[in-house]
C-alpha cells in the first residue's frame, strides 16, 4: 500500500507541475482536477471519507467545471 | 528510508503542491493560470490539514459498528476533517469569485495578462 | 435590559438570507429592512455599554452548540467588543445611506446584501474566541470585501479588487498553515485554551508556525510592504465602500490580530512593534508624496493600523493602557470614515483638482476640518487623548525611544493632511471642480461622525479642571456657535465677539484675573486687551473675503487664557495645540492664506511635537506639572530644556526656523495679523520664561565651553539681526512688518536668556510695548490696505492728507519701534542694554545695537513711501480708515504714550514679579526715575520733556531758515523718445534699498530657505524611490508576503 | 529576473515548511478530540462524528461556511452584473439524445444527492457533498440545453428559506437550551445509528444540503448565464 501511495503522490505532484507548465488552459484546469481527485484518494486512505467525498465532488468536480466555464468565456490558450 | 512514514509522504506532497501552486501564481502572467495556481495550493493546504489529524493505526471517525462504539479509541481525530471540509467549501467560494473577476477583467481589456491590470500604482 | 450578543450574528445572517426575497418587494423595502437590522445590532451593543462601562455587567461568555469552550465554539462580549461592534454598526448605517443613493441599475438590491454580510463578518471576527472560526469570519469579511469593491468605477475598482484578492488568498494559505499546526501542537482551537497549552517558545518549528500566522495577519492588516493592493483599493474603489471597510473589517482584523497576538510568545514583541512602527512612519512618509487624496487616505490608514499593531504587544504586557490604543482606534474610525465619505463627494482626483472644494458648504467644510484635526491628533478630539496616554505610558514603561518615531510619523501626517487642506482652502478659479457630488441626502454619516468625534472628545475632558472655568467654557461655547453660524453678517459676528470678550474681561477683572505682578495676570490682560481691540476693529468689516474668524478667535483666546494660567503639563499642551489649530485656520482664511498656512501648520506642528517630547521626558521622570519641571536634574533636565526651548523658538520663528513667518503674517487676514504678531508670537516667550526656565539653569550642562543660555541669546540676537535685515528689502508693507515682528521677538529672547531680573524686566517690558506699537502699525497698515487695495508700498504715497490718523499711528509706531527717545522704545532698549552689560555679553550687545540701527532703514520707508510724496491719482478720493479701526488705533496710541510717560505703571508690577521669580529686584523706581542695581539711572518723563523742548526748538529754526516750498506737477518728467519703463522701475520708492543689497549680500543669502528646500527635496527623492515598490503589478504584490516570510525566517525572529 | 527571485524565495519558504514535517507526525488525539470520540455518541447520537463536529460542536463554523458560499455566489453575481463587453457564445443546441439523457438523469441524481445529506449523520457525506451532487445534476441540465431556464423563483425561495431555517434552528437551540445551535432538547436525540436520530443534526444538514445545492446551482447559472443577453431581450418570443 505504501508504494501505491508513493506512486499516487508522485503522479499528483507531476500533474501539478504539468498543470502549471502547459500553455493550454483547458488541460491545465483538467490537470488541477486530477490532482484534486488523487488527493481525495489520499483522504480516503487516511480515514477521512467525508473529506474525500467533498474533495471529489467540489474540489475535483465543481471547481473544474467553473474553471472550464471561465476559460470558455475568455481564452483557451495562454498567450 | 524506513523513517518515511505515510504522514511524512503526505506532508511533503502537500508542501510541494503548495509550492507548485504558488510558483504558478508568481511566475505565470496569465491571471486564469494564477487562479489555477491558487486552487492547486488550496488542495495542498487541505491535504496538509487532513494529514495532521491522520493516524494509520486508526479508522474513520464514524462509529457505525458496535465494536467501534465499544472502543471509540480506534478512530482518528475528527476535528481536522471538519476543518478541511470547511476549507474546501471556502476555497470553492474564493475560486468562484476570482473567476468572476477574471471574466470581467477580460471583458475590460481583452487580455489575461496581469501586467495589463496595473494602472493604479505608487 | 441587555440583548444576547449572539443575535449580532444570527439576526443579520437570517435577514441576509431572506434579503433576496425582500428585494422582490422593492428597493425601498429591502433598504428599510437592512437599515432596521443595523439599528438593531447597534442597539444590542448600546444595551451592554453602560453596564460594561461602570462594571455592573460582567463580560458575556456566549456558548454555541450547547457546550462551553473548548468543546464548542464560544464568543466573548466585553467592553472592547461592545465598542467595536457599535462602531461597526454605526459605520454600516452611514455607509448604507451613503451607498444607497449611489446605486446604479446594476447594483440595486445586491450591494446591500454584501454590506450586511461584511458587517456580520466583522462582528464574528470581533467576538469569536475560536481560532478557526476567526478564519471563517475573516473569509466572510474578505469575500464580502472582494465583491463589494466592484461597486462603482468600473476599471480601477476591478483591477484593485482582483489584486486585493490575490494577496488575500496568500494570506489565507499562510493562516491555515499556522492554524493547522497550532491545533496539532495544542490539541485545541479555542484561543484562551490554547494560550495555556502553548509549547515552550524554544520548541522546534514553533517559530515558523507563528511566523506564518503573523504574516497572514500582516497581509490582512495591510502592513508595509504588503499593503499595495489595499492602497489600490482606496484609490480605485468607491470611497463609501472603503468607509464601510474601515469601520468594520479593518477594526475586526485588528482585534483578530489582538487575539492571535495572545498566542505569540513574548520573544516576538520587538519584531511586531518594529513592523508596526515601520509601517506607521513609512506609510506616512510615502503619503507625503501622494498627489491623489484618496490614495493618500489609504497610506494614512496603513499608518494608523501600523501604530495600533505596534501597541498590541505593549498593551498586552501592560505597559500601555488599553484606553490609549482604544481612543486611537475610535478616533481613526470616526475620522477616516468621515474623510472617505467626504472624499466621495468631490470629483477631484488629484489634490490640484480639489482646489476650492466644498466652498459653498459650511457643513462639509466644517466636517472636513474636524476630521483632519481629529486624525492629526489635535485636541479636543479623541486621538489627542489617546496619543497623550500612549506616549505617557511609553515613557513610564521604559519604551521612551519609541516615542521618537511616533512623533516623527505624526508630524508627517501634518505635512500631507494640511497639504491637502491647503488646496481645499485655495479659492477655485473656475467653479467646475467645486461642485459636490451626490446632493446632501447622504451627508448623515458625515455630520454624525463629525459631531461624534467632537462630543466624544469633549466628553473625555469632563474630569479636567478646565471644565469648571466659566470664562473658558463661555468663550469656547460662544466661539463654537459663531464658527458654525459664520454666514451671519460680519458686523453681527464682530459685535457678538466683542460683547463676549467684554463680558469675559469684566468677569476676570472682578475675579482678580489681571494681577500684573504675576506673569499669568500680565498675559491675561494682554490677551483680552488685544482681543478686544481686534474685535472692535472687526466691526468695521473688511474688503477681504474670508475674514469671518470671530468664532475661532474666541476659542483661540480661551485657549490662550488657559495656557498662561495652568500649571498642568497636559492642560498647557492642550491649550497650546488648540491655539495652534485655531490660529492656523484663521491664517488660512486670508485670501491667499492657504499656502503659507500649510507651512505655518507644519512648523507649528513640529514645534508642538518638540514640546510634547520635552513634556514626555518630564512625565517619564514622574513630573506632571510645570512646577515639577524644576525638580528635573542631569541629562533629563538638559534634554527637556533643549526640546522645550527649540519648540518655543520654532513657534516664535527664531532665525533658521523662521521661513513660515513672513508668509503667514502677511497673508493672514489683515485684522488678525496684529494679534498674531502681538500676542501669538509672545506666547512662546511666556513658554520660555515660565516653562522652560522652570528647569534651573544651574542644572543645565554647558556644551564644551558654551553656556546654553548664551547660545539661546545668540539665537535671539541672530533672529533680531537677520530678520531686521530681511525687512529692509521688502516692497510689501505687511511683509515688512512681519519680518520686523519676528526680529523684535529676538530682543525678547535675548532678554529672557540673560536670566537676571533686569533682563527679564526688559523682556517683559518689550512684550507689552511691542504688542502695543506693532499692533498699532499693523492696524494702521490694515486700514491703508483696506482703502488702497494694495500692499505694495510704491503703489501708495501721499496718503498723509487723506488718512491723517493712520499717519499719526504709523509715525508713533515707528518712533516707538526705533527706540529713540522720547517713547518707551528707548526705555526698553536701555533696560536690555543695561542687562547685557551687567551680564557681560558684549558680542550680543553689539549685535542688538547694530540691528537697531538697521531697523531705521525700513521704518523710514514705511512713513516715507506710504504717507509722504505724491498722492496717486487713483487714491484721490480715498477716505480715512473706518471708525472702529480708528478707535482701536487711538486706544493703542494712548497705550504707547502712557508707557512712554509713565513706564513705572508697568515697571512697578514687573519689579514685584521679578521679586517673586528671582527673589531680587530688577530696578529701584522712584517716581519716574529708574535706577539699575549697578547704579545707572533713567528718567523717562524728564527725557520726554527734554526731547519735546529740543524738537520744538529745531522745528522753529528750520521754519525760519528753510526756503519756501515749491509745488511740482506730478508727471513732470520728460523722456527723449524712449518707451517709458514700467512704473515700478522708475518710482523712487521701488527697490528703495537696492544700494544696500550688494553690501549685505553675504548676509542675505536665503540660507534657511535653502536648507529647508534641500531637506524637502532630498526626502522627496527618497520617497519617490521607495514608493516604486508599489509597482501596480498584482504578481509583485503576491511576492512581497513570500519575501517577508523568508526574510523573517532567515532572521530567526522569535527564536 | 523576478521569476528567478520568485522561485528562489519559494524554495526557501519550502525549506522552512519542510522543517515542520516532524511536527505533523501522528499523535494521540488532543483533549478536545478525545472528548468528541468518547462522548460524541452520548451527546449527539450521530454515528458520524465528523457530522456531529460540523453541525453541532463547530456548527457556528458551518453557518459561516454556508454564508461564505452564499456570499461568493452573490459576489460573483455582483461582479458579473454588467453585461457590456462580456463574451457571448453561440448556443448550439445539443443533440436530442444528450438533452433527453440529461432530463432522465436529473431526477435520480437529485435523489442521490438528497440521500447523501439525509444520511449525513450516519454515513460519510452530508449537506455539502449532497448539495454538490444536486448542483452537478443542474449543471448537466444547463450544459445539455443552454436555453434551459432554471426556475429562479423557486430556487431563490428555497435558498432563502433553507438559510433562514438554519438560523432559526440555531435560535431554537438558543430558546430551548440557552445556546445558539444547541442540540439539547430541541428534538429528541433518538437512538444511535437510526435515520431519525441525532436531534436537529439531520434537519440542519438537510437545510444545508438544500442551501448548498441551490447556491451551487445559482453559481453555475451565474457563470454560464451572463454570456447570454439579458432575459427580457432574449426571451422566448
Amino acid at each position: 500500500m505504501m508504494y501505491l501511495d508513493l506512486l499516487v503522490c508522485l503522479v499528483l505532484v507531476l500533474s501539478g507541475v504539468a498543470a502549471m507548465n502547459t500553455r493550454n488552459l483547458v488541460s491545465a484546469a483538467v490537470m488541477v482536477g486530477v490532482v484534486s481527485l488523487l488527493v481525495s484518494y489520499l483522504f480516503l486512505r487516511m480515514g477521512a471519507p467525508d473529506v474525500a467525498m467533498t474533495e471529489a465532488s467540489i474540489g475535483a468536480g465543481l471547481s473544474t467545471i467553473i474553471f472550464l466555464i471561465a476559460i470558455r468565456r475568455t481564452e483557451e490558450e495562454e498567450r | 528510508m524506513n523513517a518515511v512514514t505515510p504522514a511524512t509522504l503526505y506532508l511533503v506532497t502537500a508542501i510541494l503542491l503548495i509550492l507548485i501552486g504558488l510558483a504558478g501564481v508568481l511566475v505565470r502572467r496569465n491571471i486564469l493560470k494564477m487562479v489555477l495556481g491558487f486552487a492547486l495550493a488550496d488542495t495542498g493546504i487541505n491535504l496538509l490539514i487532513a494529514t495532521l489529524g491522520s493516524n494509520p493505526e486508526r479508522t474513520a471517525p464514524i462509529l457505525d459498528k458496535p465494536e467501534l462504539l465499544a472502543n471509540p479509541s480506534l478512530v482518528v481525530d475528527p476535528i481536522p476533517q471538519a476543518l478541511v471540509l470547511t476549507a474546501i467549501v471556502i476555497g470553492l467560494g474564493v475560486t468562484a469569485l476570482m473567476l468572476a473577476y477574471v471574466i470581467r477583467l477580460y471583458a475590460l481589456r481583452q487580455s489575461l495578462d496581469i501586467r495589463d491590470f496595473g494602472r493604479l500604482k505608487w | 435590559m441587555v440583548i444576547d450578543p449572539i443575535l449580532l450574528v444570527a439576526v443579520p445572517l437570517g435577514v441576509a438570507f431572506l434579503l433576496p426575497l425582500f428585494s422582490k418587494l422593492g428597493r425601498t423595502a429591502a433598504t428599510a429592512v437592512q437599515g432596521l437590522t443595523i439599528v438593531f445590532t447597534a442597539l444590542v451593543a448600546v444595551s451592554w455599554l453602560p453596564g460594561l462601562l461602570d462594571g455592573s455587567l460582567a463580560p458575556a461568555n456566549i456558548l454555541t452548540g450547547g457546550y462551553d469552550a473548548p468543546i464548542a465554539i464560544n464568543l466573548h462580549f466585553g467592553l472592547t467588543e461592545a465598542v467595536l461592534c457599535l462602531l461597526a454598526s454605526l459605520t454600516a448605517l452611514g455607509s448604507l445611506s451613503y451607498l444607497s443613493v449611489r446605486e446604479d441599475e446594476h447594483t440595486i438590491g445586491r450591494s446591500g446584501l454584501l454590506q450586511l454580510l461584511i458587517m456580520t463578518g466583522a462582528f464574528g471576527l470581533i467576538m469569536t474566541r475560536d481560532l478557526f472560526n476567526l478564519f471563517v469570519f475573516l473569509e466572510i469579511a474578505s469575500i464580502g470585501t472582494y465583491a463589494l469593491v466592484a461597486f462603482g468605477k468600473e476599471e480601477t475598482s476591478l483591477e484593485a479588487g482582483f489584486k486585493y484578492m490575490l494577496t488575500g488568498a496568500v494570506a489565507s494559505i499562510f493562516l491555515l498553515i499556522g492554524i493547522a499546526f497550532l491545533y496539532k501542537l495544542t490539541g485545541t482551537l479555542n484561543i484562551d485554551d490554547m494560550v495555556g497549552r502553548m509549547p515552550p517558545a524554544a520548541t522546534a518549528g514553533l517559530a515558523t508556525v507563528i511566523l506564518f500566522l503573523l504574516m497572514g495577519m500582516a497581509i490582512e492588516l495591510k502592513l508595509l510592504p504588503v499593503n499595495g493592493p489595499a492602497l489600490d483599493l482606496y484609490d480605485g474603489a468607491d470611497p463609501g465602500v472603503m468607509a464601510l471597510l474601515v469601520g468594520t473589517v479593518v477594526n475586526g482584523v485588528l482585534f483578530a490580530f489582538w487575539k492571535i497576538a495572545l498566542l505569540v510568545p513574548g520573544t516576538w514583541d520587538t519584531a511586531i512593534m518594529t513592523l508596526g512602527m515601520v509601517t506607521f512612519v513609512g506609510s506616512n512618509l510615502l503619503a507625503v508624496a501622494q498627489d491623489r487624496p484618496r490614495r493618500m487616505l489609504g497610506y494614512s490608514s496603513s499608518a494608523q493600523i501600523g501604530l495600533l499593531v505596534f501597541l498590541v504587544p505593549l498593551v498586552q504586557q501592560g505597559t500601555v493602557a488599553l484606553a490609549g490604543a482604544g481612543l486611537l482606534l475610535i478616533n481613526h474610525t470616526l475620522a477616516k470614515s468621515g474623510l472617505l465619505w467626504l472624499s466621495g463627494k468631490h470629483a477631484g482626483e488629484t489634490r490640484r483638482e480639489w482646489t476650492g472644494a466644498f466652498a459653498g458648504s459650511v457643513v462639509m467644510r466644517t466636517a472636513l476640518i474636524i476630521f483632519i484635526l481629529a486624525i492629526t491628533g489635535l485636541p479636543p478630539f479623541p486621538g489627542f487623548w489617546g496619543k497623550w496616554q500612549v506616549l505617557s505610558d511609553l515613557m513610564a514603561g521604559g519604551y521612551g525611544w519609541w516615542a521618537l518615531p511616533l512623533l516623527i510619523g505624526s508630524l508627517l501626517e501634518f505635512v500631507y493632511y494640511y497639504g491637502w487642506y491647503r488646496y481645499v482652502r485655495t479659492p477655485a478659479t473656475s467653479n467646475v471642480s467645486a461642485r459636490p457630488l451626490g446632493g446632501a441626502s447622504d451627508l448623515g454619516g458625515v455630520v454624525a461622525f463629525a459631531l461624534a468625534a467632537l462630543v466624544f472628545g469633549v466628553w473625555l475632558m469632563r474630569d479636567l479642571p478646565v471644565m469648571g472655568d466659566r470664562v473658558l467654557v463661555f468663550l469656547t461655547g460662544v466661539g463654537l456657535v459663531l464658527t458654525l453660524l459664520r454666514r451671519l453678517p460680519r458686523v453681527v459676528l464682530a459685535a457678538t465677539a466683542t460683547a463676549a470678550l467684554g463680558l469675559a474681561a469684566w468677569i476676570m477683572a472682578t475675579g482678580g484675573g489681571f494681577d500684573l505682578t504675576t506673569p499669568s495676570g500680565l498675559f491675561h490682560l494682554l490677551i483680552i486687551g488685544a482681543g478686544l481691540l481686534v474685535s472692535i476693529a472687526g466691526l468695521a468689516g473688511s474688503s477681504g473675503t474670508g475674514e469671518r474668524f470671530h468664532g475661532l478667535f474666541l476659542i483661540m483666546i480661551a485657549s490662550l487664557l488657559l495656557l498662561v494660567s495652568t500649571d498642568n503639563l497636559l492642560l498647557f499642551f492642550v491649550a497650546w495645540e488648540v491655539m495652534t489649530w485655531t490660529s492656523y485656520l484663521v491664517v488660512t482664511s486670508g485670501r491667499l492664506g492657504a499656502k503659507p498656512g500649510q507651512l505655518y501648520m507644519v512648523f507649528s506642528g513640529a514645534a508642538g511635537f518638540l514640546l510634547l517630547g520635552g513634556f514626555m521626558l518630564a512625565i517619564g521622570a514622574g513630573h506632571t506639572t510645570i512646577t515639577g519641571l524644576g525638580l528635573l536634574t542631569g541629562s533629563t533636565a538638559a534634554w527637556t530644556w533643549g526640546l522645550l526651548v527649540t519648540g518655543f523658538l520654532g513657534k516664535s520663528a527664531a532665525w533658521g526656523l523662521h521661513i513660515w513667518a513672513p508668509g503667514a503674517y502677511s497673508e493672514a487676514p489683515d485684522l488678525f495679523t496684529p494679534f498674531l504678531s502681538g500676542v501669538i508670537s509672545k506666547i512662546p516667550m511666556f513658554g520660555i520664561a515660565m516653562v522652560a526656565f522652570r528647569i534651573a539653569a544651574g542644572n543645565l550642562p554647558a556644551i564644551g565651553a558654551v553656556d546654553l543660555t548664551w547660545l539661546l541669546a545668540l539665537i535671539g540676537g541672530l533672529t533680531a539681526f537677520g530678520l531686521t535685515l530681511a525687512a529692509v528689502f521688502q516692497e510689501d508693507a505687511k511683509k515688512l512688518l512681519a519680518y520686523s515682528s519676528v526680529g523684535q521677538v529676538g530682543y525678547i529672547v535675548v532678554g529672557l536668556a540673560i536670566l537676571t531680573p533686569l533682563g527679564w524686566t526688559a523682556a517683559m517690558f518689550h512684550v507689552v510695548h511691542h504688542l502695543l506699537f506693532k499692533g498699532l502699525l499693523f492696524l494702521a497698515i490694515a486700514g491703508v490696505i483696506m482703502r488702497t487695495g494694495t500692499r505694495t508700498m510704491y503703489e501708495m504715497g501721499g496718503l498723509i492728507k487723506r488718512m491723517p490718523v493712520s499717519f499719526i499711528s504709523v509715525l508713533i509706531g515707528i518712533i516707538a519701534l526705533s527706540g529713540v527717545p522720547p517713547l518707551a522704545g528707548f526705555t526698553g532698549k536701555w533696560l536690555l542694554y543695561q542687562a547685557l552689560l551687567a551680564k557681560g555679553w558684549l558680542f550680543i550687545l553689539v549685535l542688538m545695537m547694530f540691528s537697531s540701527v538697521v531697523a531705521f532703514i525700513y521704518m523710514f520707508r514705511l512713513i516715507h513711501s506710504v504717507f509722504l510724496g505724491q498722492l496717486k491719482p487713483r487714491h484721490r478720493d480715498i477716505k480715512e480708515a473706518p471708525l472702529p479701526l480708528v478707535i482701536s488705533e487711538v486706544l493703542m496710541i494712548a497705550g504707547v504714550m502712557a508707557l512712554a510717560v509713565f513706564p513705572q505703571l508697568l515697571l512697578n508690577p514687573l519689579n514685584a514679579m521679578m521679586h517673586t521669580q528671582f527673589g531680587l529686584d530688577a530696578l529701584r523706581i522712584d517716581g519716574t526715575v529708574l535706577t539699575t542695581m549697578s547704579g545707572h539711572t533713567l528718567n523717562a518723563t524728564g527725557m520726554m520733556v527734554l526731547v519735546l523742548v529740543m524738537f520744538v526748538a529745531m522745528f522753529l529754526v528750520l521754519l525760519l531758515v528753510s526756503p519756501p516750498m515749491r509745488k511740482i506737477r506730478q508727471l513732470d518728467i520728460g523722456f527723449a523718445g524712449e518707451v517709458p519703463p514700467p512704473a515700478e522701475e522708475i518710482h523712487f520708492a521701488s527697490r528703495f534699498a537696492q544700494p544696500y543689497e550688494r553690501a549685505w549680500a553675504p548676509f542675505l543669502k536665503p540660507r534657511a530657505t535653502n536648507f529647508w528646500r534641500s531637506v524637502t527635496e532630498n526626502t522627496g527623492g527618497v520617497i519617490e524611490a521607495v514608493r516604486k515598490i508599489y509597482s501596480g503589478n498584482g504578481q509583485t504584490y503576491v511576492l512581497y508576503p513570500v519575501l517577508l516570510v523568508v526574510v523573517f525566517a532567515l532572521l530567526g525572529l522569535g527564536r | 529576473m523576478k521569476q528567478i527571485l520568485s522561485v528562489v524565495l519559494l524554495l526557501a519558504m519550502g525549506w522552512f515548511l519542510v522543517g515542520l514535517v516532524p511536527l505533523g507526525q501522528p499523535t494521540e488525539p488532543g483533549r478536545v478530540a478525545q472528548h468528541y470520540i468518547d462522548n460524541g455518541i452520548d451527546e449527539n447520537r450521530g454515528a458520524n462524528l465528523v457530522t456531529s463536529v460540523i453541525v453541532n460542536y463547530r456548527g457556528f463554523d458551518t453557518l459561516g461556511e454556508v454564508t461564505v458560499l452564499f456570499l461568493s455566489v452573490a459576489g460573483a453575481g455582483f461582479v458579473l452584473r454588467r453585461r457590456d463587453g462580456l463574451v457571448r457564445h453561440e448556443h448550439r443546441p445539443s443533440s436530442e439524445i444528450l438533452q433527453t439523457g440529461a432530463r432522465m438523469l436529473f431526477a435520480p441524481i437529485v435523489v442521490f444527492g438528497a440521500y447523501i445529506f439525509v444520511h449525513g449523520h450516519l454515513s460519510p457525506g452530508g449537506g455539502f457533498q449532497g448539495g454538490a451532487v444536486i448542483a452537478s445534476a443542474v449543471m448537466l441540465l444547463l450544459l445539455a440545453d443552454r436555453s434551459h431556464h432554471l426556475p429562479h423563483g423557486l430556487m431563490h425561495w428555497l435558498e432563502s428559506m433553507a438559510g433562514f431555517g438554519y438560523v432559526m434552528a440555531g435560535v431554537a437551540g438558543l430558546v430551548v437550551a440557552g445556546s445558539f445551535l444547541s442540540n439539547q432538547g430541541v428534538l429528541p436525540l433518538g437512538t444511535w445509528n437510526r435515520l431519525f436520530s441525532a436531534g436537529i443534526i439531520p434537519i440542519i444538514y438537510i437545510l444545508v444540503g438544500l442551501k448548498v445545492g441551490t447556491e451551487l446551482s445559482s453559481l453555475l447559472d451565474v457563470m454560464i448565464d451572463t454570456g447570454r443577453p439579458a432575459r427580457q431581450e432574449g426571451g422566448r418570443s
